[in-house]
């Protein structure tokens, strides 16, 4: 029993409770906060992240919605309008194609069509990312599409700090704001600050310094991206790991700064390689920082293939700790 | 030719469902037009007596086009206004130029197995490569030399550039055997030269351009002159300065702008900017004054406040703003912000300047040169140091009479230097 | 205190464009180098201040050239 | 099954109809002369929905429309001015000049907008709807929609949601029986479009929507059912007499059938009412069409000199001017 003196600063906890508490804390300060989507109340969750959720708050404010991708979210976009913070959660990436034309054509242009008479103040929040061999349907990685789309704010929350501290900013955000949760990540486990509360969604961050070679990622990849970093570190090699945090607006500054500093930059997305996230990113840098540049950007994408269902496939598919290391040699000259 | 369609810019009719002579009603149908997509009825919106019709069936029309003439019901044969009002400016087609024709590049004939082998181990495409041998065939140094400029990173050109730095001469040890950063960094000379952007000079003189052209445009200049007997400031200058150590020397362009402060201070109209015919007078003097920069160009640093401010005080001013404009570390602030513009080029021996304002300032002073002149002095013609003091000043915001009171005022302070 | 050297340095740094080696010695070094009077200040001030001399206005005539400046600050500073 | 009527409520409404006809005439005549530019849809020979619905709502109630929407803007109160300006481009048009005829807003009345997604406003108006039930308002939402929306998803989900949740919802489908150029039989298996919203155990009326007294009769009955949090769906049955938009040869129905449902022109019908009714005297027309001349030439002078937005502003409203 630790004394009270030093009352615990932190709880273990995992990416699941961080995001589940950041909804609870949501709810209880706004009233105008409520829960949406498929099976968030009595089943608790597709992946368990409301759970809990529906006794606390009532069939009201969480509510489980029929499988009407494109009904429910234009239909927490219409009660934004009127003045609702509606959380709308899409069960996986994959199913937002159905919502495409709403949060396209809906929730991103009100605001600009109606010359800044509407705006749309929802966050929709979705699962993403492959790994668990749910095959070519279930295992997009799609983040890249949002950030393409002027209007809307698009997140990826990595750590247990942005988890829990990223909604409650984007609740008070005026425009629509998209948060993409790596399913990957959900059993993530680590000790998160008690106190812990809302964090910017406007910036990157270095999660690790380094001098040699700028690795850049976001979301799900982090994790590898930083044991990638530890290896380069056993052979002499200091590795910078910027977390991306925001795929839009881009953190230019944070990019370019590192960069500016290592020469070298390698851009891991697990998206697919063509008009990926990495691309614009690749691109920004070369025109930010193309005379500070000792090499080419590199990329480590996932293969431009449905992703497989077979174990061994689908971790060929993906980008991995080897393959970042090899591109990080690669743009070291070595 | 009414628009039918959004992406409709011509049109062809089909067929005339009136002719002259014919009366018609707003509503009616009076022809049928051929678009891309379809022909449609075309609609009359005024009433009248068709006089004639101006576009025959089968020619294609861009629209906006008068189509027919309809005289008003009364007065038959009397012109009328086109069937449709032309309203729509005929859309800008602009002919498709013909692509510019590819400059031909002799290709080399032949590559020699050796120059091939040579090529792909150094990455270097032969086949659109202009060969110096023989019959233009590719030969072993045109593949180096095209290699040798492959591979070097951008990092490492700027540093060679910078530095004055050979690369080929260097072997690189980034990827691919390429020349990064280190290796020009480890082959620089121990001093690198002063960096100075030689296209710097390029982009400001268009940006001066630019603004002299507008102000020409939009300034309904006005200019006066007079000239200054200086003999008692270059007195004064010269007993000041003898008690100053040479670091605190003052230089009569001091004088000068300070003079020009006071005057700024005093006579109304002449300090402050003018936008959207509105004038605006600033609420202290900011005094630009054009510094000409040793690569060419010029830049009009700000001394802030300069009627506030002692002759010594705005030497210090004057002298750190010239030193930092010519080792180009000028700070936005430093160029910002000015009320009034002063261009003193006496030191170039110029007698007097007619300037141009720097728009949206409302006057401009300029100083020619300080020079020994005859000049009437109770009755007798003497030597004396003499400087035409000009003002270019804005019509829309003062006038003559104001301009002379204003270049009074500047003399007056320069004839008696010790008030300034 | 090679004092040709400190001044040929000290014209380099307020004017960097111009070719050192060329300078001509016995030409009017103002005329030769496009110096202004702010830059012609700047070379008298920093010269004074590296040999500890002081050179005043009055004696701008007798530093036209560089020979001349060479013999004055010489002659000064011994 | 006319309803009582007094003479101001039968001058309102046909004020109301001859505004909207009126309006797009000279729409058809701006647009030949380039003047208004882009997709134009006209509403003439629907008037009678937009003025008997809209009639029918309150100050706070929230409409979300299509692209066909310049009747049911002007019905919901927006200026010709405004929308006049916004067909020009103008900043001072509704929508600054960025929305177009397809475009039309209006925060301060509640017109959230056309929408140009066949179905895509729906959504939205059940949105609006979940809102005010959560905020325990009685306000309602209303969206109109053409029958060709009946295809398409959107309608189907956003009708089982209002239903299922029992949202303050009132969905208008103006069947005018062709979309674009597919004439409903070849559209629906089933073309009473009533009967679908049984589907949903939502209420729902036909109505003639050619006669203006009996589309504000249903449209009165409909919205009070509506603010008990029971949505329903009305099915006004109705014909554009033109074209689908300006660049539409309209090959795909006869002539013969237009002139036919011209005989019920509402412009014509329903002052041939309210004089059987003594209740329009001859000076009474004349002066509505002058105040509706004038009002209509005083929006084209307006949208004419009014400025164009400043190409500087053009990133602004994507998102909102908040410090962040």
């Amino acid at each position: 029993m630790t004394a009270l003196a030093d009352a615990p600063t932190t709880v273990r906890c995992t990416y699941r409770d961080a995001v589940r508490e950041a909804i609870r804390e949501a709810m209880q300060r706004d009233p105008r906060v409520f829960l949406m989507g498929e099976d968030v109340g009595m089943y608790g969750g597709c992946f368990a992240v409301s759970r809990g959720l529906l006794d606390e708050f009532g069939p009201e404010r969480i509510r489980d919605t029929p499988l009407s991708e494109s009904a429910f979210v234009g239909a927490g976009i219409g009660a934004a309008v009127a003045g609702m913070r509606p959380i709308v959660e899409i069960m996986t990436v994959n199913f937002s194609l159905l919502a495409l034309d709403q949060i396209m054509n809906n929730a991103a242009t009100l605001l600009h069509m109606s010359g800044g008479q509407f705006a749309v103040p929802v966050v929709i929040r979705m699962t993403t990312g492959a790994g668990r061999q749910l095959a070519a349907q279930h295992s997009h990685s799609l983040e890249g599409w949002y950030a393409h789309i002027p209007g809307i704010t698009v997140l990826a929350p990595a750590t247990l700090e942005d988890a829990r501290g990223m909604l409650w900013t984007a609740l008070e955000d005026p425009d629509p704001v998209l948060v993409f949760e790596n399913g990957a990540l959900y059993n993530m486990e680590g000790e998160l600050a008690t106190d812990a509360g809302p964090v910017d969604i406007a910036t990157a961050r270095v999660r690790r310094g380094g001098t040699d070679v700028s690795l850049i990622t976001y979301g799900g990849m982090l994790p590898r991206t930083l044991e990638a970093a530890e290896a380069l570190a056993a052979e002499g090699v200091s590795a910078e790991v910027v977390d991306l945090r925001v795929l839009r607006p881009l953190d230019d500054a944070t990019i370019i700064g590192s960069v500016v500093k290592t020469h070298r930059a390698v851009v891991v997305d697990e998206g697919w390689r063509s008009g990926s996230l990495s691309a614009e990113v690749s691109a920004r840098i070369t025109e930010q920082a193309f005379w500070d540049l000792d090499a080419p950007v590199a990329r480590v994408c996932s293969a431009e293939v449905p992703m497989p269902y077979a174990k061994h496939l689908e971790e060929a598919a993906l980008p991995q700790v080897p393959s970042i290391l090899a591109a990080a040699r690669e743009v070291l000259g070595g | 030719m009414p628009s039918l369609g959004a992406d409709m810019d011509a049109g062809t009719i089909v067929e005339w469902r009136v002719g002259p002579g014919d009366t018609v009603k707003r509503g009616d149908i009076v022809a049928v037009v051929a678009t891309d997509k379809a022909d449609i009825d075309v609609e009359v919106f005024e009433s009248g007596v068709v006089e004639e019709l101006l576009v025959p069936v089968g020619i294609k029309v861009p629209v906006g086009t008068p189509l027919a003439r309809l005289g008003t019901l009364a007065r038959a044969g009397a012109t009328a206004a086109p069937v449709t009002v032309a309203a729509a400016a005929a859309p800008a087609g602009h002919p498709a130029a013909p692509p510019p024709a590819a400059p031909v590049v002799a290709v080399g004939a032949t590559h020699s197995p050796l120059v091939r082998r040579l090529a792909d181990r150094m990455h270097v495409d032969v086949t659109h490569l202009a060969g110096t041998g023989p019959g233009g065939a590719v030969t072993r140094t045109d593949v180096e030399r095209a290699g040798a400029r492959h591979r070097a990173s951008p990092r490492a050109r700027r540093l060679a550039r910078e530095a004055g730095v050979d690369l080929g001469a260097l072997t690189g040890s980034g990827p691919g055997g390429a020349v990064v950063g280190a290796d020009v960094l480890a082959a620089r000379p121990p001093s690198p030269p002063a960096t100075g952007a030689p296209d710097r000079t390029a982009s400001m003189r268009q940006a001066i351009a630019r603004q002299m052209a507008r102000s020409a445009r939009e300034i309904p200049h006005y200019h006066l002159a007079v000239d200054v007997d200086m003999s008692a400031a270059t007195a004064w200058l010269t007993a000041a300065n003898e008690q100053r150590t040479v670091a605190e020397r003052l230089l009569p362009a001091a004088l000068l702008l300070k003079a020009t402060a006071l005057a700024a201070a005093a006579v109304p109209g002449f300090n402050g900017w003018c936008e959207d015919e509105t004038y605006r007078p600033a609420d202290g003097v900011h005094l630009a004054t054009i510094v000409s920069l040793r690569g060419g160009g010029l830049v009009a640093p700000v001394i802030h406040d300069a009627a506030a401010l002692s002759v010594d005080e705005v030497m210090a001013a004057l002298r750190d703003l010239v030193q930092r404009a010519r080792s180009g570390h000028l700070r936005a602030g430093d160029v910002s912000g000015a009320s009034l513009t002063v261009t003193n080029l006496g030191d170039l021996g110029v007698d007097s300047v007619h300037g141009v304002i720097h728009p949206p300032q409302v006057a401009l002073v300029g100083f020619g040169r300080a020079a020994d002149r005859p000049w009437v002095v109770d009755g007798a013609v003497v030597a004396r140091a003499v400087v035409t003091v000009t003002l270019a000043a804005d019509h829309r915001v003062s006038d003559g009479m104001q301009g002379a009171r204003f270049l009074d005022a500047v003399a007056r302070h320069l004839q008696r230097p010790e008030g300034c | 205190m090679d004092h040709r050297a400190v001044i040929l340095e000290v014209i380099g740094r307020v004017a960097p464009d111009v070719e050192l080696a060329a300078v001509a010695p016995n030409d009017d070094l103002r005329e030769q180098l496009e110096l202004d009077s702010m830059d012609y200040l700047t070379i008298v001030t920093m010269v004074c201040e590296r040999t500890g001399i002081e050179i005043p206005e009055g004696d701008y005539s007798r530093i036209a050239t560089l020979d001349d400046f060479v013999a004055y600050v010489d002659a000064k500073a011994a | 099954m006319t309803a009582e009527l007094t003479r101001d409520e039968g001058l309102r409404l046909l004020h109301e109809m001859l505004r909207i006809r009126r309006f797009e005439e000279r729409c058809v005549e701006l647009y030949s002369a380039a003047k208004i530019r882009g997709f134009l849809h006209l509403y003439i020979g629907e008037e009678a929905i937009a003025a008997g619905v809209c009639g029918s709502l309150t100050a706070d109630d929230t409409v979300v429309a299509t692209y066909r929407e310049h009747g049911h803007a002007l019905a919901r109160g927006m200026s010709a001015r405004s929308i006049m300006a916004e067909m020009f481009g103008k900043v001072d048009g509704c929508s600054r000049g960025r929305g177009g005829s397809m475009h039309l807003f209006d925060a301060s009345i509640g017109f959230c907008g056309g929408n140009a997604i066949v179905g895509g406003g729906l959504p939205l108006a059940v949105g609006v709807g979940l809102a005010r039930k959560l905020q325990r308002s009685e306000a309602i939402a209303v969206c109109f929609f053409g029958e060709g929306a009946v295809a398409e998803g959107e309608f189907h989900e956003s009708m089982n949601l209002a239903s299922l949740w029992g949202l303050p919802v009132l969905f208008c489908c103006e069947n005018n029986l062709y979309a674009m150029g597919t004439a409903l039989a070849r559209s629906e298996a089933d073309t009473d479009l009533a009967v679908k919203a049984a589907g949903y155990e939502m209420p729902a009326w036909a109505v003639d929507g050619m006669d203006v007294l009996a589309v504000h009769d249903a449209a009165r009955r409909a919205v009070a059912v509506v603010r008990e949090g029971v949505p329903v769906f009305l099915e006004l049955r109705t014909f554009r007499f033109r074209a689908h938009s300006m660049y539409d040869p309209e090959l795909y129905r006869a002539k013969a059938e237009v002139e036919q449902w011209k005989v019920r022109d509402p412009l014509d019908t329903f002052p041939a009412l309210l004089r059987e009714r003594g209740l329009l005297d001859d000076g009474d027309l004349d002066r509505l069409e002058d105040d509706v001349r004038a009002e209509i030439d005083d929006a084209v002078a307006f949208a004419d000199a009014a400025p164009f937005e400043d190409v500087e502003d053009l990133t602004r409203f994507v998102y909102s001017e908040v410090a962040r």
